[in-house]
């Protein structure tokens, strides 16, 4: 069992590495060493079957769970959150990114990408990414349904605001136009691993990714703001946490805006106190998701609710349509 | 699958394996006091049950009960063309995985057996080696090497051919899983070319057989054993992959693993993982039953022996296509391009070398300059190996090396008990039943078994301890440990027994003065595997590591899907090292030792 | 029927293999210290009989007791025989000397006497050289020394040797008969030994007993096998014999096909189904073409057509008109014999040599 | 030397294994058509001299050379050679019929030749009834015959056997080495044939090459080698022999150990250095006490302590003050011989009888 149940720690689930370093530097260690509260970390935060499943079977040893909107929407929809009561905290720039289960800490974004030496013209639009003909090569994505239905329907016409209740027909009937041209990938390294190896064109991915590509300089990697899907990244608690208490202190804390802003220059996410958005300059502002500097009318963010009441069903087809 | 493991049990050369019959019935009372033997299965039997085929079962059991009672997931899967296509690929690839898997080991195993100390250290190490790297990373070189700017391509265009399109299609898929299946391939085979008798090859020589006659004729039939041992071995393990088709299949060379772990990983729908598990492990059986009836083997029959069952099978099945290529090969004799005795060394190097060539993507990358795996790098540095020089990597090996030794002593003993249970017993039931269940955690899917054991660990606070982890690696390095060690015992004359029997040695003694000794090759053998079964795993370790636990595999893992940290390559490079400086060792000593006893 | 040290008794032992019978019916009696020999073709079921022995194949029906006790239930190692397998069964992964001092590690003996005992084991073989080297590295012959060797060392109560002399060279092969049977007679162990030699089974055995197709033929000393076989093929199998296809013709006279006349000692008691008659060729004398035999003797002529030089012995091949080939023995008293090839000769031998059989002669 | 065909030549051949020397400086002629023994206790080199010429090991040094032509670099499958194996290495996958179909497959006769001589060469050796049995289902004599017939079924020109007939019975050893010997001559094959069996050597062989630690002690036709031995080795080898440590003491005397007087023929050209003299049991004759011996022939008076039954003949073992043990050998030519154990005896031999050598007797 965890070591959550350690008087005086928590154990967080993230998702290790370089981001765990991040992470660590700007919240944590800053956390413990004003709390005295030790932290755990575990990598399985994108795991959602795992941390379902260790809710269902009653051995719950994570407190805090770094959840982005679709993990968010799973886990609501499995019931396996505490309520947080949000009441004190405030000041978002975005207050309806809050919810009755979760506080969203920053925003990061997925963008359509392209390969300059293979797309030379370059991607304007979903409907840029469906068509085939005009812009050959292997699309690349990951295996993961969020975003991508709602990209589909925009390429196929439908306007951000009428986005849900979603059509999914239409939605799969459009993904079914590019599927032999298309590859899934399982995680964001794999997806990375095949676009630095120049084997993916084109595609849609974790903004981070595409710009440590194209920093790597293995292939010339662009990507635009148009369709980018934001999503914002939601700090949560697990029913039957070990410690309820420290986890719900850990979360206000990485609402103080030095941890935001840490967080800002630590992994180039967007903060989600209004207070610290506006203490950045145009600049800077330029190149964050969720700004209205990079704002466009392809812009959206998943509707939660919609997927945390639907997702088990959409999942579920997508499942299908992927072995179809 | 007890008709098939039935034939486990009987020894048909042995004299003393009676035939049933009335007979053998009436004197069932004598034959008690040399039941001994059957006891050795009940520690493996206990193990394998508690720990694989209970919480297998009671995960299985989600199939028909999630999400609600019934048989919803089988018709969804078998009433959903894309499923179904998806099965059919799944037993095409792993058949044509096999196939490769064989044509590239039956050359290298030759000269392994046959061929001089050096060429041997090297195949072997060669064969090795890879197993040594993730197969994450693994799939990551054949992304290169297959590639469209991959050295494959890049010689293609060479011709003035158009480059061909592999990575994404079931091309690379197979080419990548046939190098991942090689040592099961190899293993099998080798056992069986050593017992190969050199006056046999001398006869068919004397009696007019050229090289490649002598080969065909004889040599292949003899090691047919090993061939049917190693292709099932291939198949079954193949048809279990998830990661290399996940990486490398694209829609179009995806399989039934990669869809089991999709199903579990993104949707957690048990259900549907469930099902296809359930459908991938009749299908396994059934292919398993079907090549049985045609071979007359059974899976556990590794190597070995070439009795009349393999004999039998052989004029059934390939009498007539044996005696054609034969003709072939006398025709290949004639023109004298089989006299060469260099030929078959330069091509199984070669072949060795083909093997080690995913290795050596891994070698410059271990030195990029930017935390980014590309091939070529775009700068170099050695910031990677002094990262891996930090607790971060080394607590995570330290970790694996635990585990993966106490893995092979507890499954090697496990298993060896179990085999000699199962080759020497006498109760025939049991020995058949014994060696089922041992092989059933190779024919279960383990993503699968990984659900099972985190579910039911999870309950007894074994997820996240090395206990979980060892517990769980013991049940998959079983069915390799079982059945490396019943071929090496099916060659075993069993006339050394009786020997020491009637010298006075109990069979305790016998066990550990003679038999053990005797088959200490496929021990040493077998728990090789053991170990690398164990230090290699990452499914299992991946749902039962967490907080405190961690292997090497799962931060492999973290490293390549959430951070492509090019440390991953120098671990590779590490392991490969110490594995090469191991071998080379070995093979130094053994020659000095050699020459030393000569000149005394 | 005794419980004297060393007795074996086989009861009905009958062994099946999936398509044949290898032992059937098989009922003896081994005293204890007694040279026992089992004797037979290949095939004949002799090694399977040791093996039932030894407990390393169970009868299919039937009971074996040693000292009277049923040992069905005794395993191997608690019978205390030594075996020599007919293929040696050395462990291969042990030096000679380790191979011989399995046993006596076995029995717990102190090291110093182990040493002992296989040095001196070592030397009855001839093989001290070798104490060290691999069995892989020894040549067929020597390897069965050693197995042997093996076998004695420990002074078991039972001997039971499968061939064991088989691939050695006569020199060796004969060195080695006297000094297992001097062996078997100071320890006064029982051995029970198969062989297919007839030679060997009869200047070392105490008791024969001649299997053929799992049964015994005939049991009994070296001289009852020899000089009063009770069958054809005993009469065949043991050293050479001329046969002649006959049919009674008259009381003591035997009608041979080819038109000779035979005459038998009545003494012999001739069967009525008398079919065949045998005479040694030892028991033959060459003589020139002379008169009438003396009475007690038979005689006829007829053209040598093969001298076969055998070293102490000549064995010529005489065609009769009237009993077709004849085999004549004639030892090397004096070097050469007058007889050549081509010439005609008489023969003239006993009319007690003659014995005759009802069933038709084998093999 | 000779061009003709089947003539084969060992010149200064020699094979060194790791730790010793196997075969050393063996020079011979083998003629075409010729059967040719090589003969030799165990480890003396012999199965190595004949795995050299079939190809399977490469000499150290020394050429090999049939019909004039060294071998050296002629594949073993082009060497048309028959060659029958110490452990048959029959291919335990095929059916007896498909193991002896093997070689003539490999010269692509049609089906119908192949079935007919595979039916021929089962009959030869008696196995018509196991054409379809595995070689696994064989017992080890079984075994041994069909490695013959598979050896001879595609006639080669050579035949090379190494203890084929080992493990059989000496009868059906005996059919076999007659129809061997024929199936040699009527094939005009040259056979060059490996035993340990100095019987066997005797009975079947043209010439026989004696070998001993990897060199030819003697080489001729077994009479040269029975009566004429060159050496004390030979002498004790081929048959039984009796053989007395002796210094010279007069010309044609030599002095016993024990004090006894041998007289020799002066024909024999006794050595300076005679150290060893030799006579045959067959050659002694027992007699009561008598008379001095007539002249050419010695004498001396003993008491029988051993009499061994071997069915043709006995072997007694005589005791002699002055020459100690000496074993005579009388043929059973009429039943019973009237000497006992414990009687006292005289024995009477030919002076021209005993065999003189200068070096010492081995083994
Ligand atoms: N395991 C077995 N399965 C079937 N038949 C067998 C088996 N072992 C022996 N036999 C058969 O039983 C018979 C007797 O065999 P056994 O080995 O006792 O003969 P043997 O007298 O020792 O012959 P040899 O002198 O050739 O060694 C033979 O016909 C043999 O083919
Ligand atoms: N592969 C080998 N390595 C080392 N020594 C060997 C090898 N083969 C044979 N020898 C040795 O060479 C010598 C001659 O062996 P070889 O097999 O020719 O004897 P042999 O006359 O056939 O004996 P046997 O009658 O026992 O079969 C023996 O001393 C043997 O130990
Ligand atoms: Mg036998
Ligand atoms: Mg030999």
């Amino acid at each position: 069992s965890g070591g959550g149940d350690e008087k005086g720690s928590i154990t967080y689930a993230g998702f290790g590495g370089t981001y765990q370093e991040a992470v660590k530097a700007a919240l944590f260690d800053p956390y413990s060493k004003d709390t005295g509260v030790k932290v755990l970390y575990d990598s399985s935060g994108s795991d959602v079957a795992k941390l379902v499943q260790m809710s269902k079977s009653n051995a719950m040893t994570l407190d805090l769970i770094d959840a982005e909107d679709s993990s968010l929407a799973q886990f609501m929809a499995a019931g396996v959150l505490q309520p947080i009561d949000a009441k004190g905290l405030s000041g978002f720039a975005d207050p309806s990114a809050v919810t009755e289960y979760s506080v969203p800490w920053y925003t990061f974004s997925r963008n359509l990408f392209w390969n300059k030496d293979k797309v030379p013209g370059g991607l304007g639009s979903w409907a840029d990414l469906f068509d085939t003909k005009r812009i050959p090569g292997k699309r690349g994505m990951v295996a993961l349904p969020w975003g991508i239905i709602e990209g589909a329907l925009i390429a196929d016409g439908v306007t951000v605001d009428q986005l849900y209740p979603l059509d999914l027909n239409r939605a799969f009937a459009k993904l079914d136009t590019i599927r032999d041209d298309t590859v899934f990938f399982t995680s964001n390294g794999d997806l990375q691993n095949a676009i630095s190896q120049g084997e993916i064109a084109l595609g849609y991915g974790n903004l981070a990714r595409i710009k440590s590509i194209a920093k790597s300089g293995a292939v010339p990697l662009d990507y635009t703001w148009k369709g980018a899907v934001l999503s914002v990244q939601q700090l949560v608690i697990p029913k039957g946490a070990p410690d309820e208490p420290d986890a719900f202190n850990a979360i206000t804390y990485a609402l103080k805006p030095e941890v935001q802003k840490a967080i800002m220059d630590k992994l180039g996410y967007t903060p989600s106190l209004k207070s610290v958005l506006d203490g950045l300059d145009a600049t800077a502002r330029a190149d964050l998701p969720g700004t209205e500097e990079t704002a466009s009318d392809e812009t959206f963010r998943i509707d939660v609710d919609w997927w945390a009441k639907n997702g088990a069903d959409v999942l579920k087809r997508w499942q299908d349509w992927q072995n179809a | 699958m007890a008709g098939l493991a039935e034939r486990v049990t009987t020894t048909p050369t042995s004299p003393d394996a009676d035939p049933s019959g009335p007979a053998s019935r009436t004197a069932g009372g004598r034959r008690r006091r040399r039941r001994g033997w059957d006891l050795g299965g009940v520690p493996a039997v206990l193990v394998v049950t508690l720990v694989f085929v209970l919480p297998v079962a009671i995960l299985c059991l989600r199939s028909v009960t999630e999400p609600t009672f019934g048989l919803e997931n089988f018709t969804r899967l078998l009433g959903h063309s894309g499923y179904v296509d998806n099965i059919v690929r799944t037993i095409l690839i792993s058949a044509a995985s096999t196939f490769v898997a064989l044509i590239f080991g039956y050359p290298i195993a030759y000269q392994m057996v046959h061929g001089g100390t050096w060429l041997c250290t090297f195949l072997t190490v060669a064969i090795m080696a890879p197993y040594l790297t993730s197969i994450l990373l693994r799939s990551f070189s054949w992304l290169v090497i297959l590639g469209r700017q991959g050295p494959v391509n890049k010689l293609i265009e060479q011709f003035g051919l158009e480059p061909i399109a592999m990575v994404f299609t079931p091309i690379a898929v197979v080419v990548s899983l046939s190098h991942y299946l090689l040592p099961l391939m190899i293993l099998p085979l080798a056992a069986t070319m050593r017992s190969v008798d050199d006056s046999r090859m001398r006869a068919a020589t004397s009696l007019g057989a050229g090289p490649a006659q002598a080969f065909v004729r004889v040599y292949l039939p003899l090691t047919k054993p090993g061939i049917q041992a190693g292709s099932v071995l291939c198949f079954v393990y193949g048809i279990g992959a998830f990661v290399i088709p996940a990486l490398l299949g694209g829609s179009k060379g995806s399989m039934l693993g990669s869809l089991i772990h999709s199903a579990i990983k993104q949707s957690g729908d048990y259900g549907l993982a469930s099902a296809a598990a359930l459908v991938l492990g009749a299908l396994v059986l059934v292919i398993v039953l079907v090549f049985q009836r045609l071979t007359g083997m059974s899976t556990t029959e590794l190597a070995g022996r070439s009795g009349p069952t393999a004999t039998r099978s052989a004029k059934r099945g390939g009498g007539r296509a044996l005696r054609l290529a034969g003709r072939a090969a006398g025709g290949l004799d004639r023109l004298g391009v089989t006299r060469s005795r260099r030929l078959p060394k330069v091509l199984a190097a070669a072949l060795g070398a083909l093997v080690l060539a995913p290795q050596f993507i891994v070698i410059p990358i271990s030195f990029a300059s930017t935390q980014a795996l590309i091939f070529p790098p775009v700068g170099y540095s050695t910031q990677w190996y002094a990262e891996f020089f930090t607790a971060s990597w080394l607590d995570p090996l330290a970790v694996s090396v635990r585990v993966a030794l106490f893995v092979t002593l507890i499954a090697g003993v496990l298993g060896t008990l179990a085999a000699m249970g199962v080759v020497r017993g006498t109760v025939r039931g049991w020995g058949a039943s014994t060696s089922t269940l041992m092989m059933l955690p190779l024919l279960f899917p383990t993503v699968v078994a990984a659900a099972g054991f985190y579910v039911e660990f999870e309950r007894i606070g074994l997820v996240d301890t090395e206990l979980g982890i060892v517990l769980a690696h013991v049940t998959l390095a079983l069915p390799f440990v079982f059945s490396v060690v019943s071929a090496g015992l099916r060659s075993l004359n069993p006339v050394y027994e009786r020997a020491a029997s009637s010298l006075g040695a109990r069979r305790t003694v016998q066990l550990r003065r003679i038999v053990l000794p005797l088959i200490a090759p496929s021990i040493l053998t077998a728990g090789l595997f053991a170990f690398l079964t164990s230090f290699d795993e990452s499914t299992v370790a991946i749902f039962l590591s967490g907080v405190h636990v961690k292997t090497l595999p799962k931060r492999i893992f973290e490293a390549l899907s959430l951070e492509t940290n090019p440390t991953v390559a120098v671990i590779s490079v590490f392991v490969m090292v110490c594995a090469a400086g191991i071998w080379l060792g070995y093979a130094l000593f053994r020659r000095l030792t050699q020459t030393s006893r000569s000149n005394s | 029927m005794t419980s004297s040290h060393g007795a074996i008794h086989f009861d009905n032992v009958r062994k099946e293999y999936a398509d044949q019978v290898a032992v059937d019916d098989l009922t003896l009696t081994i005293e204890p210290g007694e040279f026992f020999t089992v004797l037979g073709p290949s095939g004949s079921g002799k090694t399977t009989t040791l093996m039932m022995l030894a407990g390393f194949t169970d009868p299919t029906s039937g009971t074996i007791r040693v000292d009277g006790i049923d040992i069905a239930h005794v395993p191997s190692d608690k019978r205390n025989i030594g075996v020599v397998f007919q293929d040696y069964a050395l462990f291969p992964h042990m030096s000679v000397r380790d191979n011989l001092a399995f046993p006596l590690e076995m029995r717990k003996e102190p090291r110093k006497v182990i040493v002992e005992r296989v040095e001196r084991a070592l030397e009855l073989v001839d093989m001290a050289a070798a104490a060290d080297r691999l069995p892989d590295q020894l040549s067929g012959g020597q390897k069965q020394r050693i197995a042997v060797a093996r076998a004695v060392v420990f002074d078991p109560a039972f001997l039971l040797m499968d061939e064991p002399l088989g691939a050695l060279d006569r020199k060796l092969r004969q060195r080695l008969q006297v000094e297992l049977r001097q062996l078997q007679q100071a320890l006064k162990v029982t051995m029970v030994y198969v062989t297919h030699d007839q030679e060997e089974a009869m200047s070392m055995s105490d008791r024969i007993a001649l299997m053929n197709h799992g049964r015994i033929e005939q049991m009994g000393t070296p001289r009852e096998l020899y000089e009063h076989p009770r069958s054809a093929f005993v009469a065949d199998f043991l050293g050479t014999n001329n046969m002649f296809a006959v049919r009674p013709e008259a009381p003591g006279r035997l009608s041979v096909e080819n038109g000779g006349l035979l005459s038998v000692d009545d003494g012999g008691g001739v069967p009525a189904d008398a079919s065949v008659a045998a005479v040694r060729p030892e028991r033959i004398a060459l003589t020139d073409i002379a008169a009438a035999p003396p009475p007690g003797f038979s005689h006829c002529t007829g053209k040598i057509t093969h001298r076969l030089y055998l070293g102490s012995h000549t064995m010529y091949t005489v065609h009769s008109e009237t009993f077709g080939p004849v085999r004549v023995q004639m030892q090397h008293d004096d070097g050469e014999h007058p007889y050549r090839t081509a010439e005609t000769v008489g023969m003239i031998w006993r009319t007690r040599d003659v014995n005759v059989f009802g069933s038709t002669a084998e093999g």
